[in-house]
């Protein structure tokens, strides 16, 4: 009964714990895998992580210089990351937000831009 | 971010979990959601295990031969308004195990989805995002009357 | 004679997390017999390997099963290393050990949840999971990801952990074993969840023996059998005893895997003071060929992986056998006699991870 | 080759595992490789973190002797070698027909080198 009442207590005081998402948004560790990103203009468009991309979400057009990742494909394994000879990939901690159709990625030479284009 | 929570508040969406082929990382993840740190409770979300009490179902994984049948018959149990939820990259495309023999590829060669969770496996923020969306959608359906479409 | 009835139990069940059926032939409440009916997240992922890279191997059977995904991927790379004679540094080898503990310390509190859940003590589980999150933040800090976490390699380990992250590992241990105090209390003293445990589908050491199971539900009957003993990654380093209860039922169950709780966060203790400074991963030329079987221990028990490599830089065959396909004719034996209201109780308490069973 | 490995004839599998029983192994699992025209089968078994590993070819087509009735546990690692790969087993005590693990629209033995996975469609 007393071991109650002092957890009753103990727990009128304490703070929650929960994690107050959506209202709060708390920050990721640094080096979470989230999403990945590619610097068009550092990017040397060679193919190297579409070649190694374990679920072959990446794909890369050597002649016109896109790149392009499906979000809804990959794996966030990081391998391309590692394996970037330019380093122009990178990995963010902001996850990839849920959308109602499967928005690919696509990072061009110059003009960055946000393509939609459905499955 | 306020107008989802908004529209979330006005009702208690419940969902139902079906897991059809997933590796359990997505499902545990659905599951970390209910438990005291993510807590979708909070917004009147509630797990339950029958199709018909629920408004949103939440799949997880790729859809194979033998599942498809399942999940399709757990969707139509569901009462009009629905939404469904596919958390994680199988869910959303068949991921990692797209080319697999058994696999069909994503839930929506089987019924339609509303919301797609990428991430693998998905982050409970991701999750809870995806299910608030889900409520949008919900709401949508009930005021224009939309009618059942598959 | 009462008249038996088949009744099919799952594949979408309240209480399972997962889709399988048992076909259960019922005389009145009694189970008589249960057949299993799986497949329902069968992928073919063994064909899957045959196609992929070997270094992309790693992320495929990572996510046979997404609890202990850490444990397969260390299997393939033993595998894999021995095949290919790479000798790993010592840092990545204590890093395995580290990773590993973690992954049956996050699979074991979350049974220990699902279990409350499934005799409807509904706080404990909520208390159980609370639990657990502080184990994901220490994945989450280390690896990058909560569940899959992607740190091995052929060669080593891909991140390495510091001494911040240590100290707040640590930390977390610490406060992890005060809570796992006072959940223990409730598991093994308590007056309804004993009720609901001892006694209930009890499998004895000859049964478990020959029925061929693994893991917890073997170290429940009395059988002594943990292969980290052998010594793999670091643990030829740490001092431990595989922990073994008498009784074999539920209740036995449950306590190899609270008990073992406790250990993993002695190894880890053990593991983090005996940490060497060095490189993380040596590096891996070539392609390796020839056959091997390798085994480890993973929370629900014993792997064992089957490599046929050709010197090419695919696999010939990857055969995963994994501890549920292995405890599942035990659990045939042990619903059999019960009533229908403690089959989830039975089944849950062999700790099944379909996923894994059927990959 | 694996370690501790012994190569035996079909006819003597019956007789070999009932020795190993008698010696207390436990059966840990069976594997099996398709090597074009014969299957390579490989059964596993462990005494005291001991591996001790029994193989056989046998030409497609052949008949394999089940291990059910010695080791109960072999019946749900033969039916899954019977779906996966198509082998035969005489004396199964619990045979699932092939719909184990998978059903018809499969197609028969996708484990065998000469299925082909129908590719999807990218998206």
């Amino acid at each position: 009964m007393f071991a109650m009442v002092k957890n009753v207590i103990k727990n009128l005081f304490s703070r929650p714990s929960t994690r107050l998402f959506p209202y709060q948004t708390r920050e990721f560790f640094p080096n979470v895998r989230g999403s990945i990103d590619n610097d068009p203009e550092v990017c040397i468009y060679c193919g190297a992580c579409q070649m190694r991309c374990p679920s072959e979400a990446i794909v890369v057009n050597r002649a016109e210089k896109v790149w392009t990742i499906n979000p809804y494909k990959c794996i966030l394994c990081g391998v391309c990351a590692q394996i970037c000879p330019k380093k122009s990939i990178a990995i963010h901690s902001e996850y990839v937000h849920p959308q109602s159709s499967k928005v690919k990625k696509i990072r061009q030479k110059k003009v960055v831009e946000e393509a939609q284009s459905h499955a | 971010m306020m107008g989802i929570l908004q529209t979330a508040a006005t009702k208690s969406p419940w969902i139902v979990h079906f897991d059809c082929g997933s590796c359990n990382g997505c499902d545990i993840e659905i599951l970390a959601c209910l438990t005291p740190l993510y807590d979708v409770e909070r917004f009147g979300v509630l797990n339950v295990g029958n199709p018909k009490h629920a408004d949103i179902l939440v799949v997880s994984g790729t859809a194979n031969y033998r599942n498809a049948r399942v999940l399709r018959n757990v969707y139509d149990q569901m009462p009009w308004p629905k939404a469904v939820v596919a958390v994680g990259a199988c869910a959303s495309t068949g991921g990692i195990f797209r080319n697999c023999y058994n696999t069909l590829g994503g839930v929506d060669k089987v019924i339609p989805v509303d919301v797609y969770v990428p991430g693998c496996a998905a982050k409970p923020e991701a999750i809870m995002e995806g299910v608030l969306q889900a409520v949008q959608v919900l709401e949508k359906r009930k005021e224009t009357g939309e009618t059942y479409a598959g | 004679m009462a008249k038996k009835t088949i009744l099919p139990f799952g594949p979408q069940h309240p209480v399972l997390p997962e889709p399988i059926q048992l076909q259960l032939v019922m005389e009145d409440e009694i189970v008589v017999e249960a057949i299993p009916a799986i497949g329902y997240v069968h992928r073919g992922l063994e064909k899957l390997t045959e196609t992929k890279a070997i270094a992309e191997n790693i992320f495929v059977v990572e996510r046979i099963c997404g609890i202990c995904s850490f444990m397969h991927a260390l299997c393939y790379c033993q595998g894999i290393e021995s095949l290919m004679n790479i000798t790993v540094p010592d840092r990545s080898r204590f890093l395995r050990v580290i990773w590993g503990e973690l992954h049956r310390l996050h699979s074991h509190h979350l049974w220990l949840g699902l279990l409350a859940d499934a005799f409807g003590f509904e706080s404990l589980f909520m208390q159980c999971w609370r639990n657990r999150e502080m184990v994901m933040d220490i994945m989450e800090m280390t690896a990058g990801s909560r569940v899959i976490i992607s740190t091995n390699a052929l060669g080593g380990v891909r991140r390495d952990i510091d001494s911040d992250q240590q100290k707040f590992i640590l930390n977390s241990l610490n406060k992890l074993q005060e809570e796992l105090d006072n959940i223990k209390r409730v598991f093994s003293d308590d007056y309804t969840v004993n009720k609901r445990l001892v006694d209930v589908a009890v499998i004895s050491k000859e049964d478990a023996h020959e029925l061929g199971a693994v893991g917890p539900v073997m170290r429940a009957s009395g059988l002594s059998f943990d292969y980290r003993t052998t010594g793999y990654a670091a643990y030829n380093e740490l001092d431990f005893e595989p922990i073994v209860e008498q009784s074999g039922d539920c209740y036995a169950r449950m306590m190899v895997r609270l008990r073992e709780c406790y250990q993993s966060i002695d190894i880890i203790r053990q593991a983090f003071a005996k940490l060497p400074e060095g490189p993380i991963a040596s590096p891996v030329k070539g392609f390796p060929s020839g056959e091997i079987a390798t085994r480890v221990e993973q929370p629900r028990g014993e792997v064992l992986y089957y490599i046929k490599a050709n010197g090419t830089n695919h696999l010939d065959r990857l055969r995963v056998r994994t501890p549920t396909f292995a405890n599942i004719p035990a659990l045939l034996k042990m619903v059999k006699g019960l009533t229908l209201a403690d089959i989830p109780i039975a089944i849950l308490s062999i700790d099944p991870c379909i996923s894994c069973t059927e990959r | 080759m694996l370690d501790n490995e012994k190569i035996i004839e079909l006819q003597d599998l019956k007789k070999e595992t009932l020795l190993l029983k008698n010696q207390g192994y436990r059966y840990i699992t069976m594997s099996c490789v398709d090597l074009g025209d014969s299957f390579d089968l490989i059964y596993h078994f462990d005494k005291a973190y001991e591996i001790y590993n029994m193989r056989f070819s046998v030409a497609k087509g052949t008949i394999v002797p089940s291990l059910s009735d010695v080791y109960f546990c072999a019946m749900l690692t033969e039916n899954e070698l019977k779906d996966l790969f198509g082998l035969e087993f005489s004396g199964l005590v619990l045979d699932c027909g092939g719909n184990l693990l998978i059903t018809d629209e499969v197609g028969a033995a996708p484990m065998t080198k000469q299925y082909v996975v129908k590719a999807k469609e990218s998206e």
